[in-house]
């Protein structure tokens, strides 16, 4: 079949050895040349040596979740060698540092080795170890430009662009892409049936991780105060809000921050700052994975039951406990819609991809301050840190954050006497106050018993009577967060049903069943509680395929909880080995079901 | 900020502060604690020091974690905002609300389990931060509210009522926040109102992170060796009913005394504390000389009150993060939101 | 109808004022007469001066369940006449001090008023302002004595074993009961229809709470290492294990300590300490109530994926949050199931009354060490805390612990290489030793990534490998822990499933409402994970009212999820208010459901 | 205990200790850490330690929290039982390994972030518990396994790798350590192996919590103001790539010097630290003195190393808790279940 604008690399390299920028130079340039493209970068739990891959997918159709065999392979790392050359598919290519004699693990006769003396080139073009580890990443980038037909001009504007400030840089690094270019060309039959071809398909889209996204949607929707302690995958969403806040946030004037950014001493410090932001009336948010959640568990009770907006960010990461840090899964499911002790329930969101995630956040801020609670926000490692082709993001001016009930200091005054608990429009929303707003508006918040006045309790009626409004106020969520995706396909009986970052693997499975006989219908959650509509779907088929990235089927579980479908039509497709979802995934789980049901 | 202040008839004989408030009106709900609780002492002082200062008390907030000290927000400044937290964390709670409006005076109640024990890391963490905050650690070593286990600030070799001995140090907070680099740093004791209430007042007007230690007896459940009769009564009840449940009538412990002497206070148990009151020529913008200080009166078995160290330079969590004068929750939205023409701009760098 | 010995009645005083050992003294004078007795202590989250309420239950049939409605109310506390006035019966009897007139709050048409003139009494029998107050405790459960028709001599006895080695005390409590004793013989005519009357129902039983029931079964199992932070209601479990120890684990000539407790900085070291001490090679265990478990998540997971064992007590108060931590509930059901970020999946037991918190503490250490990982004992307060009637407790001194696999010096070098998560017998279970044991055991414990070698891994298959097998390994242990408890009733074709503490209330519903002409099969469950008897079960009934103490029906959602029978077959009861759950709530919870289906 | 000693053939020229182990015997895996790490330099230095005491390697458990200096005990004692928890929480773990096994020699390690900042708690009161253990804290002034956030030992006014200044002020371990009473203080450097092993050996000897600040450079991101080029060079390429990853290739730094003299060390970013010996007379059991001493160079700017502060008479967890000399984990069942006898006995109490 045609190869061209449709294969997949992936670049070997030991970690710390600066090869990132190589391989976003490598991603930038398909993408200028308007070709669909998707990086996966998959790095180790350590800062220095360990394996680290950089995989690149091209496909002109726009599929752009992760493939796991390869056409060509860019072999930098001795240490990953056997490995690396068995992921590629036969009658692939294998690029490697001829510098040295060919390693016979590297060996394979049912691919084109092509060696490239990268390290014996570059040490002749530069001085000075650091420049020399850079450049020879620089120049495997230039080989790939002369192999697969890049566009040598946009690279030239992509260096220009990028060292405008850096002129030395900008030469040695020409230097060194033309050293990798030139050598293939005058070696190589290039291009390779593998190759690009300008396109036109990506110019209202941008190249961008979602923790940046995310980060983004705060800064949009107004968030003022920040709190986290670090932890991947969701340390670069706060360094992000950062660096945002410090370009946009800074009074002209007088210089100073419309922001703070509290950098706490562990998780529970950090969602206390933001609980204890949200009380006094900020837009407050917290960045963090698994191991934070947990740790914030007792405290997200204290807002959910005291009714106190919180916006928490779970980055997901496989698990359990510390798990594998740089890997990503959607382990926390569970954990989000009940955290804490006692009965408690909250509102959960979904992004799919970084645009989402840029809408999502900006969207948890109204969330959290309508129904007064803690709202997360569960992307996972390979939305929040990879680089994602999506459509350019877009900001409707005319949006005003929705505050909730927040009661002024006039509208207090035509109020007899202020109650905080006391639920006067019967939706289950009590109205707030902030704290220096007014003597009428002072209040007790505290995490005990208390009766809708406000007062202590403990008294079971009273108690109750709080709670279920609570209860209440909470099932109402389920018409505010995002509604569902759904997609219908002509004939199709069974469902299939997915969250989160698994999207792209569903839509690229769903075409290829289709076209194998098997249609589906589709439905992607995108919020917690879930709406009507998702039970009408799950209703609708007697079998529904719950494709998710956990072990134990988490999302199953909540649609079973929550929307009382039996297990029967519940079919669990999982996978959970820490990679991105891929179309195989899902099309041999369900294949699987079907000749066990057949 | 303007402060609305509410016209009310009052009985002539209630004395009016600037803002035309009387006592009263900072006051909270009847207290619940033990009669005789050192906790209602200090309570009673803080409602004292705003009226003082003419506070208007809804621009106070008043925080604290969970025990029978963190129970006393409840019991002044009615007009105030109010928070009864989860046990150890409030100071993460007063740094991000400090962090949201730093126009509002922040007052943080807390107990010797609640500060020193599950919240000894928040605790050093705010001391670090220098949130602006008056941080009061109502100190009775031990846990009242779970009646009666030691806490870190139980004297070593004391009894408990259940009759053990604690074989660990205790912390004494002021050594620790001086070693953290507190700006204000201050002990007192709950029954010398004449010492507490200007610390108390000074703790407010203090520009970053006030740490008071006050020691607070604790009626019920600190009673040592050699303890009055109805100890042995108690006691021999624990035997057969779930908890102790009879908590003698007292009333509270009061000492005044002169700056630079000691006076011995007799404990509701009837053990006693040396309380040694800083000279009046004492110099408290020394860390070092304060930590000797203390260090040394340690020794001598006394335990050294009064304003111990106040930072000629304070920097608190705002002067840190250089943020705007105004709080951030008076930020207008579009001071904050820059728009979609901005964000097409900014996405070039995602090309 | 005959109200001898089946009759319920209140004591209403003020928290601080030592009315426990009056009211103590009563229970155990009427268990004495060989009469099953309940007692229900309802006090504050305060330690002077707020409400509190000692009900007595007297049921010949031996239902020990709470009952709401009272024949009879001591009124002690004017700041509760007004509420306590109202929970009598209609032809019920009020016991009042009548040193002061009659309070108008008190006035009731509908009851008889007994006025005692307690204070006046005994101001002048005693002097002194600390003994006045508790006598005053004492003349009322001699009145009482006196209206009930107590066993005089009974009382006598109890005093004199109580006060033996204080003769002076035993002199002021005779004077106070006759005080009361004989006001009421010379005033009222006595005994009033509700009365006493000897039996010998109560030869083989205690009266103890569960807290000290599971503090025995900790001392019989051998744990050596306690680690707890104080919290109600677990706190008194803690402190009766300590002077077991102090009494039984003391060497006679050394006079050192055969155990040691930690008493933590918070629930975070607590559970460290208990997980450390466990790996180190003992049985250590923790108690504490919901906040302490949503602290404890983030180790948890780690005890779970790094397989180490930890025996958990929570004694569930109600939540979220504080809530009310002097209430009972059992809203800890599902967290503790699923703790932790991650997939996770805890063992659990549930023990109905002190006799089951004593043999499953015991149990629940030899589930720990043959699963290696955290097992929870999930009480509440009005097990842990209340007294309750219950057969003797009994130990088999055959027993021996069972410490799972751990591997001695010896079996080590047996061993040509010890890998830690290496399922050798198919099992799921791997062998794991203890640190000083041989050079040839030492293993890396890490909550990271592992293999089956115990390496550290990022490779996915290795990692899945571990999860999956962990899942097995704890799904075996539905196989070993409680089976439930199930009763047929003839001609049943609903059931009726419950959990914990709710047994009492639902076995004496069930005889109601099989008299009724509504026959229920009946389950309690014991132990999660769930076995296939309770599949089984569910499966058997068309409809299974499942009977719970919280509001979101989480014994429901955990019933739906591990056994997957659909949720149209069961029907949710629930009372949550803080109260032990009465017959009355069932009863109710199950008429409403029948009325809706009819 | 009886020590199992294991026939070896090896290289005539590995010298074997007392118990015929070489140093290879005391090693772990190999480092995952960035070349020139200083936390490597610390292994090197506790292998030489452990194998200079002759330690029969498997009577070791090696417990840490996270980091990449938590990640080290991965590479020493092969023989070891080892432990990589959860952050902070190693000292819990330790306590209770230790009141379970008593006969295990312990060694804790830790980082800045993992003992300051989320672990600050339980390092305070595991050293109020005086718990048997040697802990080290590897300390860089950053998170390193994060890459390169201040922690809470960072100085003030140094810059991140971002180029933000740290505005709070650093705590020092040492000081903490002192104020809450700890048995042994001790301070080294990385790079001066001639100091810091004999520490160690000092520290698993002492009976009781001995706490050893050792500064550790981060190769990797502790850059300071006026760094080398690569710096500015990752910070270009910060733009564009989800995290800075290179590494420049760097070696350990060392430092030997004299007690009681100062050396200017180098860090590997042109940064200075000055470091200050104790000197030869230096009297290590003055807790008040150690104090002083180290605040007066710190006021010099100089950073004290040496062993600090060792107790006269430390009484450990297991002194305070009376616990019988046999660990826990070799009591024999019977001696420690009363039986069923017993069991009938004591529940007359319940009738
Ligand atoms: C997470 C958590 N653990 C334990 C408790 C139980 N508890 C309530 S108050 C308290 C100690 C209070 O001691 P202190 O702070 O000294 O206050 P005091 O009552 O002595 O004034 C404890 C352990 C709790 N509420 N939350
Ligand atoms: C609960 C939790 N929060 C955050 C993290 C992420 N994290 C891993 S290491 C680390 C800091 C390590 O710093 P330090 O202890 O100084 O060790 P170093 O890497 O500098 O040696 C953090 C925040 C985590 N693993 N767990
Ligand atoms: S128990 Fe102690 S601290 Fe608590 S209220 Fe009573 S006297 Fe005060
Ligand atoms: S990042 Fe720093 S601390 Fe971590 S391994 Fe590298 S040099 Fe060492
Ligand atoms: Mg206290
Ligand atoms: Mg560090």
């Amino acid at each position: 079949m045609d190869r061209v604008n449709n294969f997949a690399f992936k670049i070997a390299t030991a970690n710390g050895t600066g090869s990132a920028s190589a391989n976003g130079l490598i991603m930038q340039a398909i993408f200028r040349m308007g070709v669909p493209v998707t990086g996966k970068n998959v790095f180790p739990s350590n800062i220095q040596g360990l394996p680290t891959w950089y995989e690149i997918r091209v496909n002109r159709k726009g599929y752009t979740a992760r493939t796991p065999d390869f056409d060509l392979m860019v072999a930098m790392n001795p240490a990953t060698y056997q490995k690396d050359v068995t992921e590629l598919r036969p009658g692939g290519w294998l690029v490697y540092d001829s510098t040295w004699p060919l390693d016979d693990t590297l060996v394979r006769p049912d691919v084109t080795s092509l060696g490239i003396p990268l390290a014996q080139m570059v040490n002749t073009a530069f001085k000075g170890v650091r420049e020399r580890i850079l450049m020879k990443n620089i120049a495997y980038a230039g080989a790939l430009a002369g192999l697969l037909d890049m566009d040598a001009e946009i690279i030239r504007t992509l260096l220009a662009e990028k060292f405008s400030r850096k002129p030395a840089l900008m030469d040695s690094n020409r230097t060194a892409i033309d050293l990798g270019y030139d050598y293939v060309k005058t070696h190589f039959p290039c291009p390779l049936p593998i190759r690009l071809a300008a396109m036109n398909e990506t110019a209202d889209s941008i190249l961008i991780d979602g923790n940046t996204a995310a980060a983004l949607g705060c800064l949009y929707a107004g968030a003022t105060v920040g709190a986290w302690y670090p932890i991947t995958p969701a340390t670069s969403l706060m360094e992000a809000f950062k660096s945002f806040c410090q370009k946009y946030r800074v009074d002209p004037e007088s210089k100073q921050n419309r922001f703070a950014i509290l950098q706490a001493e562990d998780e529970l410090a950090a969602v206390g700052m933001v609980i204890g932001a949200s009380w006094a009336g900020a837009r407050a948010f917290t960045p963090t994975a698994g191991p934070g959640i947990s740790l914030m568990s007792e405290f997200i009770g204290l807002a959910y039951y005291a009714e106190v907006p919180a916006v928490i960010f779970d980055v997901q990461r496989t698990g359990p406990s510390t798990g594998m840090p740089t890997r990503t899964q959607q382990g926390d499911l569970m954990l989000c819609a009940y955290a804490s002790h006692g009965d408690t329930r909250h509102i959960c969101l979904y992004p799919s991809d970084p645009r989402e995630a840029f809408e999502f956040a900006a969207a948890s801020f109204d969330l959290a301050e309508r129904f007064q609670t803690p709202v997360f926000v569960l992307s996972d490692l390979d939305i929040g840190m990879n680089d994602w082709m999506v459509p350019k993001l877009a900001w409707d001016d005319s949006y005003r954050p929705d505050r909730g009930k927040v009661l002024s200091a006039e509208e207090l005054e035509g109020v007899k006497t202020f109650y905080r608990y006391l639920d006067v429009d019967g939706d289950g929303i009590a109205a707030r106050t902030l704290p220096g707003i007014s003597p009428k508006g002072a209040f007790f918040t505290r995490g005990s018993g208390h009766n809708r006045f406000g007062a202590y309790t403990e008294d079971g009626d009273e108690y109750v009577e709080v709670i279920d409004r609570i209860d209440r106020k909470i099932q109402q969520a389920s018409r505010a967060v995002p509604a569902p995706v759904i997609r219908h396909a002509p004939g199709a009986k069974m469902g299939l049903v997915t969250i989160g970052g698994c999207h792209a693997a569903c839509l690229e499975a769903i075409d290829i069943l289709a076209a194998d006989g098997v249609p589906l219908d589709y439905l992607r959650v995108r919020g917690f509680p879930f709406g009507a509509d998702v039970t009408r779907f799950l209703e609708a088929h007697d079998i529904n395929f719950i494709v998710e990235q956990n072990r134990d089927g988490q999302l199953r579980s909540l649609l079973m909880l929550e929307t009382g479908v039996p297990i029967e039509r519940l079919e669990s497709v999982r996978y959970y080995g820490g990679f991105p979802m891929s179309a195989n995934h899902v099309i041999a789980g369900v294949k699987a079901k079907l000749e066990r049901a057949a | 900020m303007s402060y609305i202040t509410k016209p009310k008839v009052h009985h002539p004989a209630l004395q009016q502060n600037a803002i035309g408030l009387t006592r009263r009106d900072y006051e909270g709900t009847i207290t619940t604690l033990c009669a005789g609780c050192g906790h209602d002492s200090i309570t009673a002082a803080i409602i004292q020091a705003f009226w003082d200062l003419s506070i208007p008390p809804h621009k106070v907030a008043k925080l604290s974690g969970i025990g029978c000290s963190s129970k006393t927000p409840a019991y002044f400044l009615r007009e105030a905002h109010g928070f009864n937290s989860v046990h150890g964390r409030m100071p993460a709670l007063v740094a991000g609300a400090n962090a949201a409006n730093r126009d509002i005076i922040y007052i943080g109640i807390s107990g010797d389990g609640d500060s020193l024990s599950i919240g000894l890391g928040q605790l050093c963490h705010a001391i670090r931060r220098n949130v602006n905050v008056l941080y009061v650690l109502e100190n009775n070593g031990v846990y009242g509210l779970t009646k009666g286990q030691f806490s870190a600030s139980a004297d070593p070799g004391s009894l408990s009522k259940k009759g053990e001995a604690n074989t660990m140090d205790a912390i004494d907070g002021c050594l620790l926040a001086l070693t953290l680099g507190a700006t204000f740093v201050g002990r007192g004791f709950s029954g010398d109102k004449a010492q507490l209430v200007p610390m108390i007042k000074a703790g407010l007007r203090h520009k970053g992170f006030a740490f008071l230690d006050v020691i607070s007896p604790c009626v019920t459940f600190n009673d040592h060796e050699g303890s009055t009769k109805s100890y042995g009564y108690t006691r021999e009840h624990n035997v057969e009913v779930v908890q102790a449940d009879f908590v003698p009538p007292a009333s509270a412990i009061t000492a005044e005394y002169e700056p630079g002497t000691v006076s011995n206070v007799m404990l509701h148990d009837g053990s006693w504390v040396r309380l040694r009151k800083v000279a009046a020529d004492y110099d408290p913008t020394d860390r070092d000389l304060a930590y000797r200080h203390i260090r040394d009166r340690q020794k001598a078995g006394e335990v050294v009150t009064g304003l111990l160290y106040l930072s000629p330079d304070s920097k608190d969590l705002h002067d840190q993060s250089n943020t705007v004068s105004t709080p951030l929750t008076q930020l207008p939205y579009d001071t904050l939101c820059p728009g979609n023409d901005e964000l097409q701009k900014l996405q070039k760098r995602f090309r």
